[in-house]
């Protein structure tokens, strides 16, 4: 009996093939543009960290003061909150720094050289305003310079391409949704005259409905499971594209469950396009 | 049974029939007739709810169909049985699911037995399996009344429900009506087959009604 | 008697109604992806261009050499294919630049500083390894610095980006066809009921098949032509990422001419699913 | 015009009916009756090509069905006019349209005088623009008469042409298959309409095939 109530709705036909077929084709297309969304964040994350999170304090004083004023700043740095870590470079390091624009053979010892402090910010950063203010106070000689010139249009860019994933992803999953719908609506109205019959013959709306919206909720999940699996394969045998392992596109450890949330999302939007199509196609028969 | 009130029924062009009033007793036997595109199949939909008519009201059983609600007029047609023109049945399931489906679809128990039963009858025990547009025009026709039968209903609507078979079978198929009949089923049929409503006449008490210039007509014994 | 001709496969229906949609939100897709290529291949160029085609040639020397040895490599430049332009730097600019490492007040005239070229490559670049030992004949103090090192990860992000933007659209286009196929058989497939007709009443099959794939290609081209105005229009209407006007997503110029493609793409494709699937449907119908 | 030669027929499920040889001259007149389901649509079928016998060979007209491509399939359908017996139009072009079908699908002209006259023959002019799926049964019927009589074919092939008909309507269609006869169409009609034969034989003459029990046999004129 409950085989016969499964059945009351063509296992086959076009349209009901077509949820299949929609969910499977978006769930894959939005597998991929999570993907990009993903590593579109952690190429942004990578670039932030490398670019914008250091800086350089340079200290100008005369040899007597050089001493005390690169204590002052150290200080400073250690109770200034947005700054990870801080460290004064070796004479050898500011001659190979030099030596690009000086050439090898620099008398460094001659040169009248500046003490160069290595900072590293956190995420956020410190509050440079406040950071500059108080490193004149305490050390007239320091100035404070995190490469903001240089580093902007990077900046720039690795959040443009993260914004634009994440509007990629929103996009494609409003597309799915009217895809879907549409699907089910089709799916629905190409099954008229099997809701004209079981009218007919006695059937009520929540008999006819759950017909529908089981038959088409378990496809649609279905494509969407098959659909996600094969764009999960795709991005998995995708060539990574840099040298480094961890800039490739694709998933990363526990990346890799976010798209299992695909045929879960797509079954949900599924089975209210279909109850809503259900009872609108349903008030619209005697 | 059926109790038409003051029925005028219009579909945009023009009024089918007007002020029809009708009562059909409770285990009466009734024929409708009257010429093609009279309104008879329009009469019938009225009766089970598929049309409201323009005016007037239609009472199945006691209750006004109007103030029915969804539900309500779905359980009332789980207790009737109606055989459509155009035989309409689900494709995708083989003949013996669809001659089921009234029992199916409103969760009643289904013995097979009743149903092979009722498929000997109509001569339909090969085609049993087969797909409802496999079958032949006469062969719809019977698994349609099979279908409207299977729930013993306590009325029968038919629209005509022999028109594309050969004498014998009609006959046939007339018999069973005839037999629900006398177990207490009101009936409805329309036809445009002379020799079916004298044939039934002489073995049930039957009347005829005949829509014909906008009316419902009582014809007497002389047809 | 044409105007009938036109009429006999169903102007409406769910099924047509799918070619319509699935056309116009596929198109939508494809002008989004569209301009993420377009932009990220400009985005790269602007990288590329920023980056990579710089380099930077030292010449430390003594002082009685310096001159000749730089006349020396400026003539090497000038015949060497792949260089587009080659500048001395003068002391000033050298000074900006060292001041960043040895502070303000730096005594310019006491320092043995080496003279500097500033070079820009072509997109292509000299054949480096030839140039280097052409630099090392003609003056021995010369160093060729093409920044490589800090530049390759950056080259290999606009690289990548270029790359999963086209791998995007290919996608999409992918996609799109097997939908408006997908569509469009299962509208011809619904008429099922209209091809049978008409072969019954005498109609050949290319009457059939022409009156559907008309019908099939003019709705998949609306369909498309309206998705893409949408989607022009969506582009068009993104928030600018970057301050810089040009780096913002979307399309400039005569980069606009390129979703105009779209529609005469997607009309193409359904034309010829529309066709494959006619005749195919009408083979196995008698 | 038709002839069959040691035709067999099989769905599947054993043979509907076993070398049948028929021949039906130019100009003849011939009803096509037996029980339902003994295979009177199938025959139909088998004469205008949409089944191809499972054994032997069927030729309209002298072509033998088997030899011809698509397009000569079409082309012939387009001398013949078929009455199906479950009416099959294009629902979503009104009456008008689809009667004159088989001329705009051959792209032949089409007199739209041809068409009214014919509607009003046939008592459809109140429906000439109505879609068919408002049409009553009878009036499908009478509709699919007219697209099968429009081209003035060389043959008539109608399956149950009355079955929804009343006994007026159905004796005016007769008599315009008796006309097209007169003017030289094969007429085949398959019906279980015993009384329509017996009014057709009173006035054309015609000969009656049976199909039962897997045979074709020639009926006399004792039916
Ligand atoms: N849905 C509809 N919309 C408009 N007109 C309709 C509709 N259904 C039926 N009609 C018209 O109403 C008239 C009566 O139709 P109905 O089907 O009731 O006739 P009938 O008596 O059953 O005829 P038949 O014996 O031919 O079946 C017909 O002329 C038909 O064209
Ligand atoms: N496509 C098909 N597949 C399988 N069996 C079929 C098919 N079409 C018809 N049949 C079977 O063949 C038999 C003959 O069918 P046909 O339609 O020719 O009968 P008929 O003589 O026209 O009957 P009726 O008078 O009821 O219309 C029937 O039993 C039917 O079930
Ligand atoms: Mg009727
Ligand atoms: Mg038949």
């Amino acid at each position: 009996m409950s085989a016969i109530s499964d059945r009351v709705v063509p296992s086959s036909g076009h349209s009901g093939w077509l949820v299949w077929i929609g969910a499977a084709s978006m769930s894959f297309l939005a597998v991929f543009a999570l993907a990009l969304a993903v590593s579109a964040a952690r190429l942004a994350d990578t670039w932030s960290a490398a670019l914008a999170q250091s800086a350089t304090i340079r200290i100008s004083a005369p040899p007597a003061e050089l001493e005390g004023q690169t204590e002052a700043v150290l200080e400073v740095l250690r109770t200034t909150p947005g700054i990870r870590d801080a460290r004064v470079m070796t004479v050898e390091e500011q001659g190979q720094l030099l030596s690009v624009w000086l050439g090898p053979d620099l008398p460094l010892d001659a040169l009248p050289l500046p003490r160069m402090i290595e900072v590293w910010e956190t995420a956020d950063g410190p509050d440079r305003q406040g950071l500059r203010l108080r490193l004149s106070a305490e050390a007239p000689g320091a100035i404070y310079d995190d490469h903001t010139q240089w580093r902007r249009p990077l900046i720039s860019a690795a959040t443009r391409l993260r914004g634009l994933s994440v509007l990629a992803l929103l996009l494609i999953g409003g597309v799915t949704g009217v895809i879907i719908a549409l699907a089910a609506s089709a799916a629905m109205a190409s099954n008229a005259q099997v809701i004209h019959v079981l009218r007919l013959v006695g059937a009520r709306d929540r008999f006819i409905a759950r017909a529908f919206v089981r038959r088409m909720t378990r496809r649609a999940a279905l494509g969407a499971a098959i659909g996600t699996a094969l764009g999960m394969l795709a991005v998995a045998g995708l060539p990574a594209f840099g040298p480094e392992a961890t800039s490739g596109l694709g998933f990363q450890g526990l990346s890799w469950l976010a798209p299992l949330c695909v045929p879960v999302l797509i079954a949900g939007v599924a089975l209210l396009a279909a109850a809503a199509t259900a009872l609108k196609v349903l008030r619209g028969v005697t | 049974m059926i109790e038409l009130q003051d029925v005028t029924h219009d579909y945009g062009g023009g009024a089918l029939f007007e002020n029809v009033t009708a009562s059909l007793d409770p285990g009466s036997f009734h024929f409708l007739t009257g010429p093609s595109g009279a309104g008879k199949s329009t009469f019938l939909k009225l009766c089970y709810g598929e049309l409201r008519p323009s005016r007037g009201s239609v009472a199945v059983g006691g209750s006004d169909l109007r103030a029915m609600s969804r539900d309500e007029l779905a359980a009332m047609r789980g207790t009737i049985g109606v055989v459509h023109q155009d035989c309409q049945f689900l494709d995708h399931l083989d003949v013996r699911a669809n001659v089921g489906l009234p029992l199916h679809a409103t969760a009643r128990p289904v013995a097979d037995r009743d149903i092979e039963d009722l498929l000997s009858w109509v001569g339909l025990n090969a085609q049993a399996d087969a797909l409802p547009p496999t079958l032949s025009g006469g062969e719809r026709q019977r698994a349609a009344l099979a279908r409207a039968v299977i729930t013993a209903p306590r009325l029968l609507l038919a629209d005509e429900p022999t028109g594309n078979l050969d004498w014998d079978m009609s006959q046939r198929l007339l018999s069973l009506m005839i037999e629900l009949n006398r177990m207490g089923t009101t009936i409805l049929i329309a036809t445009h087959d002379m020799n079916l409503i004298r044939t039934a006449k002489s073995q049930v008490s039957s009347r005829v009604l005949r829509i014909a210039g906008r009316r419902l007509q009582s014809a007497g014994a002389d047809l």
